[in-house]
């Protein structure tokens, strides 16, 4: 299918129509997620620790989901650019319409240090990709700063591009009791 | 059918261009309904919700929303890709099982990040009428001047509409626009889509809003003044305008009798009417005698936040029993292109 | 509960890549149609109806619902539209018999569809953008947690997707038919999402799902057997946060608990005849075992290994060829409570297990973050 | 595919743009088929409405209905609304009416474009006809759009 096919068909019963949809949103960035942008513009990883439960969330979130009590910028702390990769996997990209990715890839979730709960579809880079394994001590590869500039979200995989891929260590492999509750 | 009341409700101003998410818009306020209702919060057995994905452009968008409820231990809850009217109609008929006595209704929606006029296109049946892109202003249009054909209805009415909305908002904190407009200066300003002007076109609002809804002797409890649900229930009709008469509501007429709208006079009717014309249609067929007060929170014309605007009107006649000691209320809802679908909601106070 | 719900009549299309034959009113028409004829019915007799679909986007159609009203037999009746991500078909459901239960409505059609021909599901499960890793990418770190904690064999993986192909080889409504499927042909296939092999998940299709629900007299009247709930429970929960386990996940063990409570459940294992489960990748069959009782942790997969699973097991788990056979998104979870009707009811065909008297109907979606599930049985509650 | 440009510090547009290809199934299709010939198809239901553009069913009952039946390409204005600015997706690039028409041995009417230079010349009541499209292959705009059925 492409942007240029015609609406159905020339001759004989018409069986099929095309609709190319375009609509146009404006994306605006949250106060919080603006904060934690900028925190990472400048090369640092910032999470909030409810000051209830005392759980540690990266990204930043304004709310602890569990106790539904607001965390503010007194709820702030820095977090080491270094984790554990809890999970993973190995993809072979699709090729739907759109897709950009040519070539196998791994994605992985990261337990930061400091952190309680993971960062996921993280992508790993500097290893063989049958090499990964759960356990692994990687660390951030920063994009040059001048190309930290897409926003990063507070939910879901939440850097933007300003950590580029996850490197490993070469430390030794956390032992799996370290990481094993923290699949997410 | 088990008695169920409405006990609390809370919702954000509505505003354009909020910049939060939608779960921090609805964080503070289904805290603020479920702290009025007086309910701890793990203890509500039901919830419900509704939203649309189109209006943030992104699938799955209410699955976020999820947190503004604060669901762990995991909640027994439910979802519609439909205004949250229809999600308090849910949780009203789980409430009439009997297990569980409580539920929590939010709704939230921000639909000044799309171009709606583009965005609720595709509402449209798929091969006749989206591809042309006919907008729902427009379609709304073709309903007013089906409405004015009748000769019953003057383009002067639809400016009064827009004026009193305009002057009852100034009584409603949260309303978008107010202000002590005249009818003359409504039928002055210019046409978006002739016949409907400027001001027949409600703004376009973001918002959230959350209600608690108990059951039985529960409700009498936690809340001073309940507004028990007398009836509820919501029609549609069929999709394409051209199959349709435009210049009456059917749907809102059964939905009205099945809710037993008529069964005693209603003081207040807060109605979904997103074009001044939509007010006329409704009040005909809910028929609303000329005691009944109308929209006196300024309706959606003062600021009409998608999929967010029935609960909002159902909210606000609750408001009116609650706070101001109304005994009999009616919340109206509405969806699709030229008012295809209908919900009808009747609330009373004791005594 | 003021009302007694039983399932009188199932239809569903025939579930293939491209249903290029029919519109999208066609496609749910197929289906309902079918429900009718199996209930004796006809559009006029429904009170109200209840449809669910996965995201918008897939069809690129905005709240769909309202442009099938009149298609669904609809006009001046109440229709709502339920969205609950991929358990949307199970949720739909229980809605349809929350209705009749509560006693608001008595004969409700309830229908689920999906046609992800139309559009392209991937992109649009990523917004439109480069990059989407589509469910399975998502899945895949969580089968690979749940591989890790109970050391179970790399084949197991394979022995389900074998077991559900070969079960869909007896269903005529299935869209995979894979007549010379065997470990090796599964172990051969590419890797997609490591450790997920192209064999071991879903394909996408087209189809779509139909019940007629009733209230007491309608499944007295009913002149083939009804299948009658014996409970519906749904759970949600948060999709991320510090320690959530979504290898097992709480909401779906709640939700087994409060339905097996409901129906009066107390050794699943034993209680419960056949299962229809949401399976999209293999892996998954182990893991809703442990999640909804039918094993201890950890010991899920060893009912897969010993067979057990199988038609003429102990506990047949997706007899109809489940989500792996035939996946149109938003009916897969009403396609599980359906074929538990089908089960109960004798009406299952060459797939039928021998002497059910109790199914269970189960879907999950989201980030395995909502729930969904039914018990039926040929006797009254 | 998707792009995303910076418009002012913390908002960027995106464009949300997703490909769609339709199975319309007998009866649109026929519709469709038609438009492409120059034909307007409407579905006859049992009770002998004639309902244009067609539908596989009742939309009264919801009945199966496979009856199509030919009408008019001309036909009565039965509401109009004026659109001074079109929108950048509307049918018309230039000042436009929306219009319902019922056409000549139809029951319901037809959402469409009316081009018909100033409001002034457009009522309810009054007969256009369609203007067909020079290019056709089965599609609504096939209809390019209605025009005043009195010779210009």
């Amino acid at each position: 299918m492409t942007d240029t096919e015609r609406p159905g068909e020339d001759s004989g019963p018409v069986r099929f129509m095309t609709q190319h949809i375009a609509l146009d949103y404006v994306v605006r960035v949250s106060p919080l997620a603006e904060r934690f942008g900028e925190q990472l513009r400048s090369g640092r990883i910032v999470g909030q620790r409810c000051s209830s439960c005392g759980l540690v969330y990266v990204p930043m979130r304004a709310f602890c989901p569990m106790c539904t009590v607001a965390m503010g910028e007194e709820d702030e702390l820095e977090l080491a650019d270094r984790g554990i990769v809890t999970s993973f996997t190995v993809l072979t990209p699709i090729q739907y319409h759109g897709q950009k990715e040519r070539d196998d890839y791994a994605l992985a979730s990261i337990l930061l240090e400091g952190a309680d709960g993971t960062v996921g579809q993280q992508r790993l880079t500097g290893m063989p990709l049958d090499q990964i394994r759960m356990g692994m001590r990687v660390e951030a590869v920063w994009a040059p700063p001048e190309e930290r500039a897409s926003a990063a979200g507070e939910r879901g995989y939440g850097f933007g591009n300003a950590i580029e891929a996850w490197r490993p260590t070469g430390a030794p492999d956390a032992p799996t009791a370290e990481f094993a509750a923290h699949v997410l | 059918m088990r008695d169920v009341a409405i006990v609390s409700f809370a919702r954000t101003r509505a505003h354009a261009g909020v910049r939060e998410t939608e779960a921090q818009l609805l964080f503070p306020v289904v805290a603020g309904a479920i702290e009025q209702s007086g309910i701890p919060r793990k203890e509500i057995g039901f919830t419900c919700s509704g939203s649309a994905d189109y209006l943030a452009g992104a699938s799955f968008a209410f699955v976020g929303n999820l947190e503004a409820t604060g669901a762990w231990p995991p909640i027994s809850e439910s979802h519609v890709e439909m205004d949250g009217a229809w999600a308090l109609y849910e949780a009203w008929v789980r409430l009439q099982h009997g297990d569980v006595d409580s539920a929590l209704v939010y709704s939230s929606g921000i639909c000044t990040r799309g171009d709606m006029r583009e965005v609720l296109c595709l509402q449209n049946d798929p091969y006749y009428l989206m591809p042309l892109w006919a907008d729902h202003v427009s379609l709304a249009a073709l309903q007013a001047r089906a409405l004015l054909d009748t000769g019953t209805v003057t383009e002067a009415d639809l400016a009064e509409v827009a004026a009193r909305s305009r002057r009852a908002a100034p009584g409603n904190p949260d309303a978008q626009v107010s202000g002590d407009v005249t009818a003359a200066s409504m039928a002055a300003e210019p046409y978006v889509v002739s016949p409907l002007r400027t001001g027949d076109c409600a703004p376009l609002a973001d918002a959230a809003a959350a209600v608690v809804l108990v059951a039985g002797d529960r409700a009498r409890e936690v809340c001073e003044r309940p507004a028990w649900i007398r009836g509820i229930d919501h029609r549609i009709e069929p999709h394409y305008p051209g199959l349709r008469d435009l210049t009456t509501s059917e749907s809102t007429r059964l939905a009205a009798r099945h809710a037993g709208a008529g069964d005693a006079p209603v003081e207040v009717a807060e109605v979904t009417a997103a074009f001044s014309h939509e007010e006329l249609i409704l009040r005909e067929a809910l028929e609303l005698g000329d005691t009944v007060e109308v929209n006196p929170s300024g309706g959606a014309l003062a600021g009409h936040a998608v999929m967010v605007s029935g609960l909002v009107r159902i909210g606000e006649a609750f408001r009116q029993i609650h706070d101001h000691g109304r005994r009999r209320t009616l919340g109206h809802a509405t969806s699709g292109p030229c008012l295809q679908q209908n919900l009808v909601c009747v609330l009373e106070g004791d005594g | 509960m003021a009302e007694r719900c039983a399932v009188v009549g199932v239809g569903q299309t025939h579930h293939t890549k491209v249903r290029d034959d029919v519109s999208l009113a066609g496609l749910l028409r197929e289906a309902g149609h079918r429900a009718l004829e199996d209930a004796e019915m006809s559009w006029r007799d429904i009170d109200a109806v209840v449809i669910g679909t996965a995201p918008d986007s897939f069809e690129g159609v905005m709240m769909p619902e309202l442009y099938l009203a009149d298609a669904l037999g609809a006009a001046g009746k109440p229709i709502l539209r339920v969205h609950t991500a991929g358990s949307v078909g199970g949720s739909t459901a229980v809605v349809a018999s929350h209705l009749v239960q509560s006693g608001v409505r008595e004969r409700v059609l309830t229908l689920a569809f999906e046609k992800q021909s139309e559009g392209d599901t991937t992109w649009a499960l990523g917004g439109g953008r480069s990059g989407g890793v589509g469910a399975g990418g998502y899945f895949a770190p969580h089968i690979r947690a749940y591989i890790s904690r109970s050391k179970a064999p790399e084949y197991v993986g394979w022995m389900v997707a074998v077991k559900d192909r070969r079960n869909a080889l007896k269903n005529p409504y299935a869209h995979l038919k894979l007549p010379d499927i065997d470990l090796e042909m599964v172990r051969d296939s590419p890797m997609v999402w490591e450790p997920v092999r192209r064999l071991e998940s879903c394909p996408a299709s087209d189809g779509a799902c139909a019940m007629v629900l009733t209230d007491e007299a309608g499944g007295d009247a009913a002149s083939k057997p009804p299948a009658w709930v014996h409970g519906t429970a749904v759970r949600s929960e948060l999709g991320q946060f510090p320690g959530r386990d979504p290898v097992n996940p709480r909401g779906g063990r709640d939700c087994a608990a409060d339905v097996y409570r409901q129906a009066g459940i107390t050794n699943p294992i034993e209680d419960v005849d056949v299962v229809e489960c949401y399976v999209p990748f293999s892996w998954y069959e182990p893991m809703w075992m442990e999640n909804l009782g039918f094993a201890g942790p950890g010991e899920g997969w060893r009912l897969t290994e010993d067979g057990e699973t199988e038609i003429g097991g102990t506990l047949p788990v997706n007899p109809s060829g489940g989500v792996l056979s035939s996946n149109p998104i938003g009916a897969s979870g009403m396609l599980r409570f359906a074929e538990a009707a089908m089960q109960v009811r004798g009406t299952a065909g060459e797939h039928q297990v021998d002497g059910v008297r109790t199914a269970v109907g189960h879907a999950y979606g989201g980030a395995a973050q909502y729930f969904a599930m039914w018990v039926l049985r040929d006797t009254k509650p | 595919m998707c792009s995303t440009a910076a418009v002012t510090s913390g908002e960027s547009t995106y464009t949300l743009e997703l490909p769609y290809r339709r199975s319309v199934g007998p009866v649109v299709g026929a519709f469709l088929t038609g438009l492409r010939d120059q034909q307007v198809l409407g579905s006859r239901t049992a009770a002998g409405r004639v309902i244009v553009p067609p539908l596989e069913y009742d939309p009264d009952t919801g009945d199966a209905v496979d009856d199509l039946v030919g009408v008019g390409t001309s036909g009565v204005v039965t509401s109009w609304a004026w659109i001074d600015e079109p929108l950048r997706k509307h049918p018309l690039d230039r000042p436009f009416a929306w219009v319902m028409v019922q056409l000549d041995g139809a029951d319901t009417s037809l959402v469409h474009a009316l081009d018909a230079g100033t409001a002034d010349a457009v009522g309810t009541g009054m007969r256009v006809r369609i203007r067909w499209a020079d290019e056709r292959r089965g599609h609504i705009s096939d209809i390019a759009c209605f025009e005043p059925e009195v010779d210009q």
